[in-house]
């Protein structure tokens, strides 16, 4: 067996941060968008892993470490904020918080 | 050392006006007076002592310059404040001390709140005016223009009458402000344009005048940084288009405010292109003169039509004097020696009749609280010697001989007829619109049935003194204006030069008798 | 010693009416009625005791004589001279600007009694004179243009004097405008002269003229079309006359000084003052005769439809201006001048007489309603008669048949068949006119109030003047032959036997005129209102009142448009094309704005698909 | 090792799908947990056990339980279930997903067309020589994720705190609005 071409596995990756990418637009719940953020975050990850192990680097692996504590930070902030949301506007609908507008 | 003082005395004079308020109103007015008082001396005195004959032999690069001061200001960028005076300036700067004096004694009675404030505005504006006539250095030039600005901006801003048909004063000092800080910009760009292709030749950066007359462009290019010039200056003069803000200005501005405005600003941008336009670029300007006095026509047209449609007195003498700068710029792109003087005697004849006109409508609206000229009518025996003035004042906006504008409006035709006979002719059909928007003005003011009968008070002794002067100069450089020619002779003669120079061979214009 | 006291005498002569201005207005106001009266007239008496002293030394030794006062503007090659010339032709004009002014404001004086504002009145017309002098005696062109626009001024300002009512201002205003539109035809002829020659005194411009061009050159043929188009304007000849009816709106001492005697006959001393450029230009000639000869004969029929006093002499000044320019179109330019000083005499009579006929009659003009007042105004009456036979050119006793008939005889022997025939149909018509105008104002039964108890004007002041110029207008005053010999190029020569017919025939239709007129207004007369009130005929009597409606037309063709134009531009169409700038930014703004919709969603998505583009552009990039 | 790479790969998708379709929050959660470890599956595929082992333990471990946690704390019962079937209309999701499919066929054709030609053999890197660089050059950074970490509790503490009831910070706005309209 020949091993695994790179391309395959980004090809891989990309499929999953586009699946993740269209999770976090169309869906109006917090946690649904926290959720594909999770996805995309996860399929930089891979992207990382897959480029490590190609050029047989450690590197990779190692940016793969930074990933997975971003996602931990971003995840926690994530859901304290969805908590107050959930408290202020009692409802988990992002464009109820629209006071922004232009 | 003495043009250094000349720019500095406006400015510390201002500072001193603004300290003192606290004295009083009374103590600024007087300190302003003072200034402008001894700036007008000095002047004079300057006129007295210097010889104003170019040396004929000018061999080589004979410095044209009566006086010269130069002090190193960014030696990195070879910009130093190079300081100079010559004839045309000198009389500019007169004609800046006698409108300074003018302005703090017509609004004496009229400004009252914080009167400190307002002088100090009034003779920075001076200042800066002087100093864009001394400046010879681009950069300095550029510098002095922005800086008469801003204090423009809140004279008319602050002091403002109330506008008519709701344009609010803040929006017509708003609208000053921003035409003529764009087109400011526009000359910046050109004259960096300028340094960088005289670096690109020569290696050196350097922002003096004599410098970048001589640094050798490509015509394409001349063409271009020409046009950036004569922009900033046609917004200032102004030219027909980009006119809108001199009217709205003018109907808001307090009557010192006007009488500045109108008298020396837009000098200002006619000295710009005497100075600037035509030496730096001759070919360009050559080139351009067509399209200039082709402007300059519809300059005369548009604004006597506008004029005739006025119901507000400023906005109509505001319209009035497009219109004769409408024959300024044709002057200036005539070229010819004659056209040039008569356009120096024509931009003093202007100064001093719109000055009057200005006044005039000052001191009416002072009595009768309107600038509207239905409310007006049948004023002529009810303010004493104020109508005998402003019949002479207008007399001189039309055009009569024996006032100096008939001397620089005739002078300029007389000279452009060699160089463009249709453009005169057409020309001349204007000076039948100057009779009709100037009689009109009387017909309206004065004439016709009175409004109502109730005693208004007459000119007292501050107004009668300064009215009569002013007539007075309009009369005696209307019967010899001598002294006018010959101190601007030699400048003239210099641009006049270099503007037919022989050499010039591709001139679009058949140029006939210099 | 006597070139001393000419280079002293000649600037008297506008020095003293200066002075005379400058008294009165300075004044403002302190000045009463009779103090302001004394200064006016003295200084014209002055001036004019200076005119006869120059007269005598002229007579004594007739040479040009000429004095610079200081050179006014020197550019290069451009000196004109603030400087004086006199000869013949300007001692002339000086006559009659001083004589027949000074009888005119002394005259004045007693007309403009119990007036507001006679100080502002004194002034405006020394002002006048002042600039007539200046125009007279001016040596170049430049100087003579100070003049010309002085006058017009003046001209403005007299005639709007009554300045309540806005309709006198009006007048003034259009007075002015036409006038200026001639003078900026005179402007660019100077313009063209000194471009062409180098030079604008006229002297200088006279002799160079013949070394630079030929006869017929068409830059010649230019400067003369134009400097005709100058002297049109201001003589009120046919294309811009229609501010001389409209001008009797001003006190009628205004009107006989302005519109008579002097001002308008402007045109005619521009134009024999510059013969020699017109000789150059001969069909430029012809025309000025041409357009003579309309003017006479529109202004004839025009004068015989009118009702006010004043605007039937308005229209016989128009008409007897046409037999100058007539006089000069054949070349006779001695003969033009001497009608114009006769013409002076007895217009200046006419009009005088008409204002003593209107203050008695408490400001009465219309002539319908005035009548049999030869017996309470005896002395208006026999001016009347005198300056009427002078106008109507009554042969023999009065000076208007010497000098029309001299104008008749040039055309004759100039071979000008056609001028001729219009001048002899001219003649009879203003002995029409002018017979209609006094019986209709003396005879008859008085058909108002005011001219019931009409009170004759008395004292030296009203009277002295009328008699002075009641001899002038009879042959005495055809004997002052004025000094221009060989100074104007000679007149063309006929045999003298055809002179003595064309006298006879001459002196037959005037005679003729005056009996039809006198038949027709004293016997005919109900018929005559028959016939003008019906039909073609009031047609015609509206035509010709509203002189051809030529005021009309220039009325819808130039004035409607020009003020539908500033209507349009009332807003500043331009400023506004300009404010589209700022219009333009204030919708982008508000376009973007609306992008901000603060939906969480809507801004991840346009991240992501910003971030697609940048890929596909980077994707797709060669 | 093709193989478990291949089957993984196509497990975490259809994971992944099953997250984003899904309406019901918990379901939503599970799926993304399957697709998780299927990544991490990838991870030991070729070759990279300790990222597989980190993936497990923190990733799928830590961060969804946190989430699971959140989720039955607001028990987003039925009613979300409802509400989310109302939000997924096809306009919603139409438009967004075409934009992903353009992304995502941008991302392959580059990668198809870049010929990389790098195979991967699947020998392992071991966990030493991650930690060898983490310690060696990348000391710094460890100390920063440290760091980021730590900024991250103080945030979640202090946002995430829930004020009691009594208090709610909601009407303080709305009567401060009335006064303003």
């Amino acid at each position: 067996m020949s091993g695994v071409p790179m391309e395959h596995g980004l090809v891989l990756a990309a499929m999953l941060f586009a699946l993740g990418l269209a999770g976090l637009m169309f869906r109006r719940n917090m946690v649904f968008i926290l959720m594909s953020l999770e996805i995309m975050l996860n399929s930089a990850g891979l992207a990382f892993i897959v480029g490590g192990t190609a050029w047989g680097q450690p590197e990779g692996q190692a940016m793969f470490l930074l990933v997975i504590t971003l996602a931990a930070a971003e995840a926690s902030v994530g859901l304290a904020l969805l908590l107050q949301l959930n408290n202020r506007f009692k409802t988990l609908d992002t464009d109820a918080a629209s006071r922004m507008r232009g | 050392m003495m043009l250094v003082w000349l720019i500095l005395i406006p400015f510390i004079g201002g500072l001193l006006c603004w300290q003192f308020e606290r004295l009083g109103d009374t103590a600024p007015r007087w300190i302003a007076l003072g200034t402008m008082g001894l700036e007008l001396l000095l002047t004079l005195w300057l006129w007295w002592g210097g010889d104003f004959q170019l040396p004929e032999i000018a061999g080589a690069q004979a410095s044209q310059w009566v006086l010269e001061f130069r002090a190193p200001w960014i030696p990195r960028f070879g910009i130093d404040i190079h300081l100079a005076l010559d004839g045309l300036s000198l009389i500019l700067i007169a004609l800046t001390g006698f409108l300074g004096v003018l302005a703090v004694v017509c609004s004496w009675k009229e400004i009252i709140g914080r009167v400190g404030f307002f002088h100090l505005n009034l003779l920075w504006i001076l200042g800066g005016v002087v100093g864009v006539f001394l400046a010879i250095d681009l950069f300095l030039f550029f510098f002095f223009w922005e800086l008469m600005l801003v204090p423009m901006y809140f004279l008319i801003a602050l002091w403002g009458h109330s506008g008519t048909q709701g344009k609010t004063r803040i929006g017509a000092a708003t609208k000053f402000f921003i035409y003529t800080q764009a087109s400011g910009l526009l000359m910046l760009v050109a004259i960096l344009g300028l340094a960088f292709a005289h670096h690109a030749a020569t290696g050196i950066y350097s922002f003096s005048y004599d410098d970048l007359r001589n640094a050798p462009i490509s015509d394409e290019l001349a063409m271009w940084l020409m046009l950036g010039f004569f922009i900033a200056f046609a917004v200032k003069l102004p030219v027909v288009p980009l006119h809108g803000w001199l009217p709205d200005a003018h109907a808001q501005a307090p009557t010192a405010g006007s009488v500045d405005l109108a008298g020396i600003l837009l000098k200002t941008a006619a000295y710009g292109m005497l100075r600037f336009t035509l030496p730096l670029f001759p070919e360009a300007s050559q080139a351009f003169a067509p399209v200039a006095m082709t402007l300059g026509l519809v300059g005369i047209f548009y604004g006597a039509l506008m004029a005739c449609g006025q119901q507000d007195i400023k906005r109509l003498i505001a319209y009035t004097s497009i219109s004769h700068m409408g024959f300024v710029l044709i002057g200036i792109y005539a070229g010819t020696q004659l056209a040039l003087q008569g356009v120096v005697v024509l931009m003093v004849a202007h100064a001093f009749s719109a000055a009057g006109l200005f006044i005039m409508s000052g001191q009416i609206y002072e009595r009768l609280h309107t600038r509207d000229m239905t409310q007006m009518g049948g004023l002529w025996g009810r303010l004493g010697s104020l109508p005998g003035f402003s019949l002479c004042f207008v007399a001189a906006s039309l055009g009569m001989p024996g006032t100096a504008n008939f001397i620089g409006e005739f002078m300029v035709l007389f000279g452009t007829f060699p160089i463009a006979p249709w453009v005169v002719a057409i020309a001349s059909v204007g000076l039948v619109l100057a009779a009709i928007y100037s009689l009109f003005l009387m017909q309206r003011v004065y004439y016709g049935p009175a409004k109502s009968d109730e005693p208004l008070e007459g000119l007292d002794h501050r107004e009668y003194v300064m009215l009569l002067g002013i007539l007075a100069l309009v009369l005696f450089f209307g019967l010899y204006p001598q002294p006018l020619l010959e101190t601007s002779g030699a400048a003239m003669h210099e641009i006049q030069r270099l503007f037919t120079d022989p050499a010039l061979t591709t001139t679009i214009l058949p140029t006939g008798a210099s | 010693m006597m070139e001393l006291s000419m280079s002293l005498l000649l600037p008297l002569t506008f020095l003293l009416p200066l002075a005379g201005t400058l008294i009165l207005s300075l004044s403002n106001g302190r000045l009463g009625e009779c103090a302001s009266a004394t200064v006016g007239v003295t200084s014209m008496g002055l001036a004019a005791i200076v005119t006869v002293l120059i007269a005598l030394q002229y007579i004594a030794e007739p040479q040009a004589y000429g004095v610079t006062l200081w050179r006014w503007i020197s550019v290069e090659d451009f000196q004109p001279s603030i400087g004086l010339a006199l000869d013949g032709l300007s001692l002339t004009m000086l006559g009659i600007i001083t004589g027949v002014g000074f009888l005119i404001h002394l005259f004045a004086a007693w007309y403009m009694q119990g007036e507001e504002g006679i100080t502002r009145f004194y002034a405006y017309m020394n002002l006048f004179v002042f600039s007539m002098v200046l125009l007279v005696l001016g040596d170049n062109l430049l100087l003579l243009f100070f003049g010309w626009e002085g006058v017009g001024l003046c001209s403005y300002l007299l005639i709007g004097y009554y300045y309540e009512h806005s309709a006198n201002g009006w007048a003034a205003f259009k007075a002015f405008i036409v006038t200026r539109t001639g003078d900026v035809f005179l402007a660019i002829g100077m313009f063209l002269l000194f471009f062409e020659l180098g030079t604008l005194d006229i002297a200088e411009i006279l002799r160079r003229a013949p070394e630079v061009w030929a006869e017929g050159d068409p830059t010649v043929e230019l400067a003369a079309l134009l400097m005709l188009g100058g002297a049109v304007g201001k003589s009120a000849q046919l294309p811009l006359h229609t501010w001389l009816a409209d001008a009797m709106a001003g006190p009628t001492p205004v009107s006989a000084l302005i519109h008579a005697a002097t001002m308008v006959t402007a045109g005619v001393y521009l134009i024999a003052r510059m013969n020699g450029i017109f000789l150059l230009a001969p069909d430029i000639l012809e025309l000025t005769g041409i357009i003579g000869a309309l003017t006479l004969l529109m202004a004839g029929f025009a004068a015989l439809a009118q009702t006010d006093i004043k605007r039937v002499l308005a229209y016989s000044t128009m008409s007897q201006i046409g037999y100058m320019f007539l006089a000069l179109g054949a070349g006779a330019f001695d003969a033009a001048i001497f009608h114009l000083m006769t013409h002076a005499f007895f217009k200046a009579l006419l009009f005088l007489s008409a204002g003593a006929v209107i203050v008695s009659c408490h400001h009465e003009q219309d002539m319908r309603r005035l009548g049999g007042l030869w017996r309470q105004l005896p002395l208006a009456y026999a001016g009347f008669i005198v300056g009427g036979s002078a106008l109507a050119a009554l042969p023999l006793v009065s000076a208007g048949f010497y000098s029309k008939d001299e104008i008749l005889w040039q055309q004759l022997a100039s071979g000008h068949g056609g001028l001729l025939l219009a001048g002899m149909v001219g003649a009879f018509l203003t002995s029409l006119y002018t017979v209609r105008l006094i019986i209709l104002t003396f005879h008859g039964k008085p058909k108002s109030d005011n001219a019931r108890n009409a009170e004759a004007g008395r004292g030296l002041v009203h009277g002295v003047p009328l008699i002075v110029l009641a001899v002038l207008s009879t042959f005495l005053g055809a004997w002052i032959d004025p000094p221009l010999e060989n100074l104007l190029p000679a007149p063309a020569e006929g045999e003298e036997s055809w002179h003595l017919v064309l006298e006879l025939v001459a002196a037959g239709v005037a005679i003729a005129g005056i009996a039809v007129a006198a038949w027709l207004y004293l016997r005919r007369r109900g018929w005559l209102a028959k016939h003008t009130s019906m039909g073609w005929g009031a047609w015609l009597w509206t035509f010709w009142n509203h002189a051809w409606g030529i005021d009309e037309l220039y009325d819808r063709v130039l004035v409607k448009p020009y003020r539908g134009l500033v209507r349009i531009l009332r807003r500043d169409v331009i400023d506004g094309a300009c404010n589209l700038f700022a219009k333009l930014a204030w919708l982008l703004h508000q376009g973007l704005s609306r992008t901000q919709t603060g939906k969480l969603r809507f801004y991840a998505t346009s991240m992501v698909a910003g971030a697609t583009l940048i890929l596909l552009a980077l994707a797709l990039m060669p | 090792m093709e193989v478990a790479f291949y089957l993984s790969g196509l497990v975490a998708v259809l994971a992944t799908l099953g997250v984003i379709t899904n309406t019901n929050p918990v379901h939503a959660l599970l799926y993304l947990i399957v697709s998780l470890i299927a990544v991490a599956i990838v991870f030991f595929a070729l070759g990279a056990p300790f990222a597989g082992a980190l993936e497990i333990i923190v990733y799928a471990g830590a961060i969804m339980v946190l989430f699971v946690f959140v989720v039955m704390m607001l028990n987003l019962g039925e009613s979300v279930v409802a509400q989310e079937k109302a939000w997924l209309t096809p306009k919603a999701w139409l438009g967004p997903s075409v934009l992903a499919a353009v992304l995502l066929l941008t991302l392959i054709a580059t990668l198809w067309l870049g010929d990389i030609g790098k195979v991967i053999q699947g020998d392992t890197l071991t966990a030493k020589e991650v930690g060898t660089t983490l310690f060696g050059p990348w000391l710094l950074i460890v100390e920063l994720a440290a760091m980021l970490l730590l900024a991250a509790l103080v945030t979640a503490s202090h946002v995430g705190r829930v004020s009691p009831p009594e208090k709610p910070a909601m009407n303080q706005e709305t009567g401060a609005r009335k006064e303003h309209s």
